[in-house]
């Protein structure tokens, strides 16, 4: 074990199976050896593999991730880097309409065993924040990881990378360089589709993704003084979603409080909520309530950035809130 | 290549009367020049229209191809996915896996990738639309090309037309070649029609692109004969540009140039049409008569590929 | 009133918008006098504008895209027609990332007066049936329009072209030709956010959109038979979404059950159900239940495309499970 | 012009110490040569790097300007959005409205579409990274100008890097200017660290786009003396290469012409700096004095524009 940043942790996983498996590259933007990735992402790679497994692009996001598709139909295990999670709007064709489509529309004769990885929300840079994971989530054939811890990073992204199919990875700015974990150093694979009970509780059950899971947590241990007993899920994959948990949950709590960083509406929370009606809502009363960024374009001033995204005080008040219904 | 370039022109004629079928009439000597000659671990990414004789031309089976225009379970895909643009990835031949024009040259280049990447000897060959040359995607992808140094050949099938539009519309440059010079690769314009010159012309981007020279762009100047769609009127096309082009038949110019070379004869001529009509009528009939997909098809447990799945390459 | 179909009420809308406002005009691939749209959704509009009003454009979804977002900036009100819902894949970073935010970002100085209209759903020519209207949805600054009927195509479309905010205005080619209604000659502006009740009833509320309104009515019809009392809502417009109209039905019926012909993940009526969950589930029990389509990318053969949509026995099923819970 | 070539200078100079900006150091004179001259009506996009510079020289405010950087109730756009990035539209100057780049090009040629369709005289000039020169999005919107013959100038502001990528490997070709003859439309080359001639270049494209000539597109080689953003270092950069582009700087460059000429002096010189130096302190010690956005600048009510409001173009 050693002590891991998040950045850290999904470097030591790109390496390892890099070392591992000699079909596995990586491209992108600023990747290389010159700049090591944006924010360290790609740390040491590039002098490691070389210029060869670690390749440099031009700015052509569409086009590269239609490139990584057609490496991994030929053969090879493609990590893409998409800068910020912002320019996923940029790929959508290839990936919602190609990656996610090539083993089901070929009749199960090649796969796309891709990982594209991707920073998004509020960070030490600021700018770049969105995510939409959503879209992600709502298409048929993509797999989607929000880890939310170093431990996490490092287990989930071997696990994508050896994933036969094509995985989007969601890399927290605002996690990157902050949280340190103990991480084992040999190999970890974090299966997907497994959601984490983060903490045990029996009145709500709060579950998050990302960075939000810490603000649930701190949240829950908040309520927990008051005599409020939260239990915390942190999803992990939006897809596959771990429904069994989370319904698990819900049924011994009774309540479901869900906290998105990104707006409510079609996010992997939104089908958490739906989830959780469908399968519940005939049967009891289930006090349901969203808390999640305020509906507008990601503001700039900081000030308004802050009213705009969730934080430990709405959650509490929410929570409050569901119980006194 | 003479054969070939029969049986495309049967095909797509036998297809021009089948309902939302884009006919290649015309345009043969584009995909016979561009798919000709090339190695088995090659990889092709034929442009839609056309894309059934490519991939017949690369070993694939003739009724199971037919069947995936009809969706029937003998398609290569079962069924799943439209059989006119979806082709046998299996044979290396990337097709269409939506409706979105552009996404085949993207893989093209990947492909290509995974054989520098792999120290494969082998190349891709891609054609794609004059209208679809216009997408961004294309660009990417040629810039990409260009930049990496892949093991690529770009050709650009202009029939002249995209639906309705004119390409004297949609681009304002003298040649789609022309781009060549923005990427800083070479840039040839060959004459759409003479199967011998696009094969020519392409063999020899196909040599640069082995040897580790990278890719070529190729212009290939055709004329959509056909509708866009089978059965389309196409009243916007200039009568006597049509016929212009029509003169030019790729078909009739090839076996003119073989029966002048001794090579064959009518007789001869006569003699594979036959054979290229039976095989085809035959492939047809057994394709009409193949079931409709089993229910099960449908895949609702087949979206993702499992561990250690069968479709891993080699 | 006469008598129109579909296609003729969408292209009398615009008709009728072009000749009052000299700064609305059309672009897109194949709308100009040689082929007069795709399905005759432009019939007749170059004839009467002009070249210079109703502009062929090359294939290039997302410049066409950003040229209207700067046409609507610089004074003028374009419709840009995206050939098929499929290759909104395609815009998503000008229409997400600059239409939906630029009144917004620019603090209210400049908006975005433009229509993308698009093709979309299971029709006479197969292909291209994928709307992902649920991406459209979830991210603030975009309106999304779903008619139903002749009716609501013209006046919605009206009502759109008006609207000083991007709309996204979805076209579904299954009632293209095929639907006839009664539908005022005058000038017919349908408001947003409304919904529209179809079919009262206590017993279900029954949520759709586009030709799943259709299915939903005549599902209904065979459900009164069996004394079953649905109660029939097109939302109209996804966005804004009519939430009273909504939660009012749910709270009468006490049921909901939605219908979409997109995957069930993020669409617009996941989003449905989460707002009643949210409203309702703490209140009472309520059983709610969502047919969508098969969760696999659009499969092609014509019995597996059956298969996959949802349909009157489907909807029938359901409501009655729905029932017995 | 000297002016606002020091003015440019020194602002970008300011925020170089400011974090997360990204300064145009030592390419001023693409900024000012581009945007220099144009008529009231007109609309510029300039590209992210130096925007401030143009819309300054477009008449912006330099405190309210300033403020935006940080995030100010008195910005434009009350804080809403990067000031950095951003620009005010309602002086016809389009920033960027996410930070997706390549976008502004986009609704630069839509600008310039209303242009034609209104009847205006007016054109829109527009600027790009070399970097940015990749994306599919640059394609076609170039494409779309040139097959709709529009009023738009479409600059590149070379710089040889895109972030830490050199020019070298992410474009093969001699000079993005080479694009034009893929598009049908006059490429030029331009010495982008002479404003004098940068700006004599865009002014004659101005003029044919203005009489309907339609667009050009113009490179304007300079090079990027400031990190990628504030702060960083360029270890990527060859020394050599970096010593002889900071040699031709844009500003000594004018000076010495103007000098040479007569037009100025030292002392004059000296006069404008430090008249600019105190206009831009003065804005910039206002802008950080002034308050931080109210809280319901947030506008959860303001997401879509009502009816009849006063954003519309006369
Ligand atoms: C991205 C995209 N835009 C539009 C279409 C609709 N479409 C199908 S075929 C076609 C014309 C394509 O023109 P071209 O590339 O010249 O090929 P051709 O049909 O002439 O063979 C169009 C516009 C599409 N399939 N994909
Ligand atoms: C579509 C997109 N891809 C990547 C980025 C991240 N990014 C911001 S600036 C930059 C470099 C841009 O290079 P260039 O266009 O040459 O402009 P320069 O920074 O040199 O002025 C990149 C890659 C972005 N903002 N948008
Ligand atoms: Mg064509
Ligand atoms: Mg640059």
């Amino acid at each position: 074990m050693t002590r891991l940043t998040y950045q850290q942790a999904l470097v030591a996983a790109i390496r390892g199976e890099m070392a591992r498996d000699p079909r596995v590259f990586h491209m992108g933007q600023d990747v290389g050896a010159t700049s090591d990735g944006v924010m360290n992402s790609c740390k040491g790679l590039a002098a490691e593999f070389g210029a060869g497994r670690v390749i440099d692009l031009p700015i052509s996001e569409a086009g590269t991730v239609a490139a990584g598709i057609g490496a991994a139909v030929a053969g090879m295990r493609p990590i893409v880097q998409i800068m910020f999670g912002e320019f996923l709007s940029l790929v959508m064709a290839p990936l919602a309409c190609d990656a996610g489509t090539i083993w089901y529309r070929s009749g199960g004769k090649r796969s796309v065993p891709m990982v594209v990885r991707t920073l998004f929300g509020t960070g030490p840079h600021r700018g770049h924040p969105e995510d939409f994971h959503g879209w992600l989530c709502s298409v048929p054939g993509l797999k989607v990881a929000m880890p939310a811890t170093p431990r996490d990073a490092k287990g989930l992204m071997a696990a994508a990378i050896r994933d036969e199919n094509p995985v989007v990875f969601f890399e927290h700015m605002g996690l990157y360089h902050s949280v340190r974990e103990e991480v084992p150093e040999e190999e970890l694979i974090t299966p997907f589709g497994v959601a984490d009970v983060k903490r045990a509780g029996k009145d709500i059950t709060l579950v998050a993704v990302g960075l939000m899971v810490q603000v649930a947590l701190r949240a829950a241990a908040a309520l927990a003084k008051e005599g409020i007993d939260v239990e915390v899920l942190d999803m992990r994959t939006p897809v596959p979603l771990d429904k069994a948990a989370l319904v698990g949950s819900v049924s011994k709590t009774g309540r479901l409080l869900t906290l998105s960083e990104t707006w409510r509406i079609g996010d992997s929370m939104a089908e958490a909520v739906a989830v959780v009606a469908e399968e519940l809502g005939g049967a009891r009363k289930i006090p349901i309530s969203r808390v999640a960024c305020a509906h507008v374009p990601r503001p700039f001033a900081h000030n308004l950035d802050k009213l705009a995204l969730p934080n430990e005080a709405k959650v509490i008040a929410a929570a409050k809130a569901l119980l006194s219904r | 290549m003479h054969r070939l370039l029969l049986m495309a022109r049967r095909l797509e004629e036998s297809f021009a009367t089948l309902h939302s079928y884009h006919p290649a009439v015309g345009e043969e000597a584009v995909v016979v020049g561009a798919f000709f000659g090339l190695t088995a671990g090659d990889y092709i990414a034929p442009h839609y229209r056309g894309a059934l004789a490519a991939a017949y031309l690369r070993g694939a089976d003739l009724r199971r191809l037919i069947a995936g225009v009809y969706g029937k379970s003998t398609a290569y895909n079962q069924g799943r996915f439209r059989g006119d643009i979806c082709m046998p990835i299996e044979l290396n031949v990337i097709g269409l896996f939506s409706g979105i024009l552009g996404s085949s040259v993207g893989l093209a280049v990947g492909a290509a990738l995974a054989m520098k990447l792999r120290g494969a000897p082998n190349v891709v060959v891609s054609t794609f639309g004059e209208g679809t040359s216009n997408l961004g995607m294309v660009h990417e992808s040629l810039n990409l090309a260009a930049s990496l140094t892949l093991p690529v050949v770009l050709i650009c099938q202009n029939n002249q037309y995209a639906m309705s539009m004119s390409a004297k519309a949609s681009l304002k440059c003298a040649s789609v070649a022309d781009r060549a010079l923005g990427y800083g690769i070479p840039g040839v314009r060959v004459e759409g029609n003479d199967v011998i010159a696009v094969h020519a012309a392409v063999q020899e981007a196909v040599a640069r692109a082995r040897s580790g020279g990278g890719p070529t762009l190729i212009e290939a100047l055709t004329y959509r004969v056909s509708g866009h769609r089978s059965g389309e009127q196409v009243a916007y096309q200039d009568p006597a540009e049509r016929r212009d082009w029509q003169a030019k038949d790729p078909l009739r110019r090839l076996q003119e140039s073989l029966c002048a070379s001794g090579l064959l004869d009518g007789a001869g001529i006569a003699a594979v049409d036959t054979a290229v009509r039976s095989e085809l009528s035959a492939a047809v009939q057994l394709a009409q008569q193949d079931p409709e997909p089993a229910p099960e098809v449908l895949g609702l447990d087949d979206v993702f590929a499992p561990e250690n799945h069968q479709g891993v390459v080699p």
